[in-house]
């Protein structure tokens, strides 16, 4: 099982019910806007507590209310693209690009040159993340979610704001890391054809 | 500089000048230079009672020595080296904001004649001497709502100075040292209780000077020093 | 220019001055972190006791502090026999009396820009894979510096500035505790004093601007720190 | 419990400290956001003298007020033919002492908060069609209100603790300018008044811890004020 | 001519050069991520002042260099819809919303009550702009704009983020303000499909 949760999570004063299992490499999680998408994948990084219940990725229980279990983020291993960009305002691109990479306790799976090339922001390595265009910021989140030997990706819309030939040259990256190292990847989308592209199971939520 | 290595005297501000004059005076004998720190007696007597590694404390008044006395934190008696007289001044400079009157008693009797600055009279003892001074010629009922209660003699000599009151009533050492002020008036010494300026050795004394350097305090040499400044015997 | 006796006065209200800020700077931004950041019992009390040395008269924190940490006080006389620590009439208690009464102005400033960290930057760090204390020292902290730069250029303002509280505690003694402020009170004492005042309050000023002037400088060094995130 | 004359001494410490505030925060406000958002030539020195409260010793503050604003200085002599206004020996003295001595604090910690706000939600209120003034007045103001917060509560502290500027600029006078902390000081100087004093203290003690919870209650009621945009 | 641009920005340190004139009623802007297509739209707005060159909307001359025009932001009626969202934090979405309506000089041509129904944020008025998804925080944003009477629009990218159907509604809403109000539109978009289908002409940046 790549994703398996049955929990309530209430971010405001609605809860909101994740309950779904996949087996899929790829695993597409789709829903109207406001329906709770990223308070569920908020919920699998540990930055949000469920009210009650369990999750697991990839055979790990990262949340249990029953049995007490609760992973602190830094020992879940999650690869968190978030749908703001969220870079560290005071660190320049590089230090942005390579804060994962620095605590990681395993080697990773992914070369620090090869992520800079796949995203073309090697001509950005100096900037202050104030000064980069949207697509840039969300190119060096993609990357520094990448660096960070995650044991799972939650990525949450990581192709919007990137023009066609950016967004195909990542949606290939993601389709190698998906077959080659097979990784558990969660995907919040809009566009129906990535979808379609990527992912091995969709789950609707609301 | 060398850290002076003397015995350590705490003593009230109003004594600075006159002590460091003492203080040099003793240094040319040869002996090693005293540590003097000044402030107000109040604090001064706090910091021995706290166990402050001090040797000999001077007093602007006797409150305060009793005070250390009946804790036992003095050795020997307490002795007067000094005296000071109080003065009614005025401000020097005939431009000031407010008419200047001739005497005390004229102002006590023009009620639109402005305010008096004196040293606090509850706290401060120039104040509380001043007070008794004005109690004595029977003026104290007729001036207290007049009066403006300054932190020291120093800050009411200050308000006159700057004209910001007509009077004030200080130490005659002050006034001395003045140029900003004039005497208008002497205050009968008579009608207060005497000014002494006192010293003592502290119990917890461990500087072998301090005997040597209390006992130079109230010799003659340092008596024509204070007189030099302004003080009287005591 | 200066007398050596200015000079003497001068490098001690440097020396008690920085020696304040360095101690009370981990201290403040300790304490300005737990009551910006967490919850618990006592937190208000906590809050309203740092700002005690504000709202007390400078002489009555002095006073306090003697009755503490004077030599027959319960701390003063444990630190007099058990490490020969004499605070009273030292510089070390200058500093101390400098440091408590900086401390309120310290912890307010670093406070404020605690609070002003975004805290999703700290979840981001989380998932990255810094434990608690990690994402503190490389996320909260330096986009705190703004506040930490501003506390400690107020504490070392203050400082340099004390006199009520270092008067009462440590006294005024020449080369140990009398620091800029006190030497300026003692040639007020004195008749005809306004001259050398002047001399050591404009020595105050210039030593305060240039203070300043350093402070402003390291902080627009640091600039990019605070710009904001796209 | 509290006697009538502490009554009136802590009616008038509140008095002073109130009007000191309320007077003192249009211009640190002005001032700090001067500071914050302009270069000019003269920022550093402008910046420099709003410090010079905070580094000169309390007493000499008190003393340059006097020689500037007392009825024989320029200022003050000017205010008193002119408007009829003396301040010295009055409480508006006393109010105008704490005043300039909270000025420093109050400036730091707003500047602190303005700077912090993001310059590109200005712009987008002037998109929306708000001039200048009332992108300050929507935007600015009310992002930097935690620096307004914590700059009148560090203000007010402060007030409340004056004590060298106001004995000094506006005297001792029983009803006008004998505040709390210079009760206490008096208190103080007297073998004994150790009782009197600890009321006082702890009176002067209640009333800022009242003062920080109302004023954390005020801030956490604007709370949606500082959460972060998404 | 509906935008008329001969001018040149510099956000960092490279110039970009912005020089087109289009006659359609909505204009799209399109370009690799980086290219430049937010700093125009900041110059147009008037947030971004060109190093030189001329600037005109519907006839109005906004900058021009030579001429010393510089119209302040608030005299320039644009309707900008920020790449980010930059709602107000410190105030509620309803506050959010009606900031532009409130300081608006001329009459509205879109009514309130109709902008809450058509982007669907009745039930988010009286929340905190912090408290929103990021699909709800961008149609809060674009009701803002709308509601300040603008004499043009400029969308960055604003159906990225929606879900298919609010998308779908959206792109209608633009079509009939297009076609109904008349107002000059630009918008920066990477769908391809979204440009086809809004777009009468397509200037492509870089
Ligand atoms: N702090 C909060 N207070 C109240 N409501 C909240 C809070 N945080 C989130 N919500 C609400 O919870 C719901 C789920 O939000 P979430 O961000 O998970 O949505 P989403 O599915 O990711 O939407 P989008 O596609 O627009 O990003 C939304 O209706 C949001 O308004
Ligand atoms: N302050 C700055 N300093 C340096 N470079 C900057 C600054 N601001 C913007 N840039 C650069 O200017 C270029 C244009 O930025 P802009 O935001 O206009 O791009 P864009 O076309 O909108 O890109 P995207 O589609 O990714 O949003 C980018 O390469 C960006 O990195
Ligand atoms: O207010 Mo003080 O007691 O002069 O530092
Ligand atoms: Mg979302
Ligand atoms: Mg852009």
């Amino acid at each position: 099982m790549s994703f398996d949760l049955d929990c309530v999570v209430r971010p405001g004063a609605a809860p909101i019910i994740a309950r779904f299992a996949s087996e899929a490499r790829l695993t597409a999680l789709v829903g109207p806007s406001g329906v709770g998408k990223t308070s569920v994948l908020n919920a699998i990084a540990g930055i949000l507590a469920p009210v009650e219940g369990r999750i697991a990725v990839a055979g790990q229980v990262l949340f249990d209310s029953e049995a007490g279990v609760n992973l602190p983020p830094e020992a879940r291993g999650a690869g968190y693209v978030f749908q703001d960009a969220r870079l560290f305002p005071h660190q320049r691109v590089h230090a942005n690009l390579v804060y994962g990479e620095r605590l990681a306790r395993n080697a990773g799976w992914i070369g620090r040159d090869e992520v800079i090339e796949l995203l073309g922001v090697g001509h950005l390595l100096d900037r202050w993340p104030a000064t980069l265009s949207g697509g840039e910021a969300r190119r060096v989140a993609i990357g520094r979610a990448l660096l960070a030997a995650p044991r799972f990706l939650l990525l949450d819309e990581p192709l919007s704001s990137l023009d066609a030939e950016k967004a195909e040259r990542l949606a290939a990256l993601i389709e190698r890391i998906r077959d080659e190292i097979a990784v558990p990847i969660l995907l919040v989308s809009h566009a129906a054809e990535e979808v379609e592209r990527l992912a091995g199971q969709v789950v609707t939520l609301g | 500089p060398e850290p002076p290595a003397g015995p350590t005297v705490l003593a009230a501000s109003s004594m600075q000048e006159a002590l460091e004059g003492i203080a040099r005076d003793w240094e040319a004998e040869g002996q090693a230079a005293p540590v003097l720190s000044f402030g107000a007696t109040s604090a001064i007597a706090r910091q021995i009672e706290s166990g402050a590694p001090a040797d000999i404390v001077v007093t602007a008044d006797r409150e305060w020595m009793d005070w250390l006395e009946e804790r036992d934190l003095l050795a020997g008696e307490p002795r007067a080296f000094a005296s000071n007289t109080l003065v009614v001044v005025a401000p020097a400079d005939p431009a000031g904001v407010v008419p200047v009157p001739m005497s005390l008693r004229e102002f006590a009797q023009d009620p639109d004649g402005g305010r008096i600055a004196l040293a606090e009279t509850g706290s401060v003892p120039a104040g509380r001497y001043a007070r008794a001074a004005l109690q004595s010629m029977g003026l104290w009922d007729v001036l207290e709502p007049r009066v403006v209660p300054a932190e020291s003699v120093r800050a009411a000599l200050a308000f006159v100075e700057r004209g910001e009151v007509p009077l004030g009533i200080v130490y005659a050492t002050d006034a001395q040292a003045s140029d900003g002020v004039r005497v208008i008036e002497r205050v009968d010494p008579s009608l207060h209780p005497r000014i002494l300026y006192y010293r003592a050795q502290v119990a917890a004394s461990r500087d072998n000077e301090a005997q040597a350097f209390a006992d130079y305090l109230v010799s003659d040499a340092a008596r024509r020093r204070v007189a030099s400044y302004g003080f009287g015997s005591p | 220019m200066l007398t050596q006796a200015e000079w003497y006065v001068l490098l001690l209200s440097l020396k008690v001055s920085l020696v304040a800020v360095l101690i009370t700077l981990p201290v403040a931004y300790a304490l300005a972190w737990l009551i910006a950041r967490r919850t618990f019992p006592g937190r208000t009390l906590l809050d309203a006791a740092i700002h005690l040395p504000l709202v007390l008269p400078p002489v009555v924190t002095g006073w306090l502090l003697l009755l503490l940490l004077g030599r027959g006080g319960p701390v003063g006389g444990w630190l007099d026999r058990a490490l020969g620590l004499t605070l009273v009439f030292h510089w070390t208690g200058a500093a101390l009396a400098a440091a408590v009464m900086a401390l309120p102005l310290m912890v307010r400033a670093m406070r404020l820009s605690i609070e002003a960290v975004d805290r999703r930057l700290v979840d981001a760090a989380r998932t990255l894979g810094a434990n608690p204390w990690r994402a503190f020292l490389t996320i909260t902290l330096p986009l705190s510096a703004p506040g930490i730069a501003a506390g400690a250029m107020l504490g070392f303002a203050r400082s340099l500035g004390e006199f009520g509280a270092t008067i009462t505690f440590a006294a005024n003694i020449e080369g140990q505790t009398r620091t800029l402020p006190l030497a300026i009170y003692t040639g007020l004492q004195l008749p005809g004093g306004e001259a050398a005042v002047a001399r050591l309050a404009i020595i105050s000023i210039v030593l305060s601007l240039g203070a300043l002037i350093v402070s402003e400088w390291l902080v627009r060094r640091s600039q990019g720190t605070r710009a904001h995130v796209l």
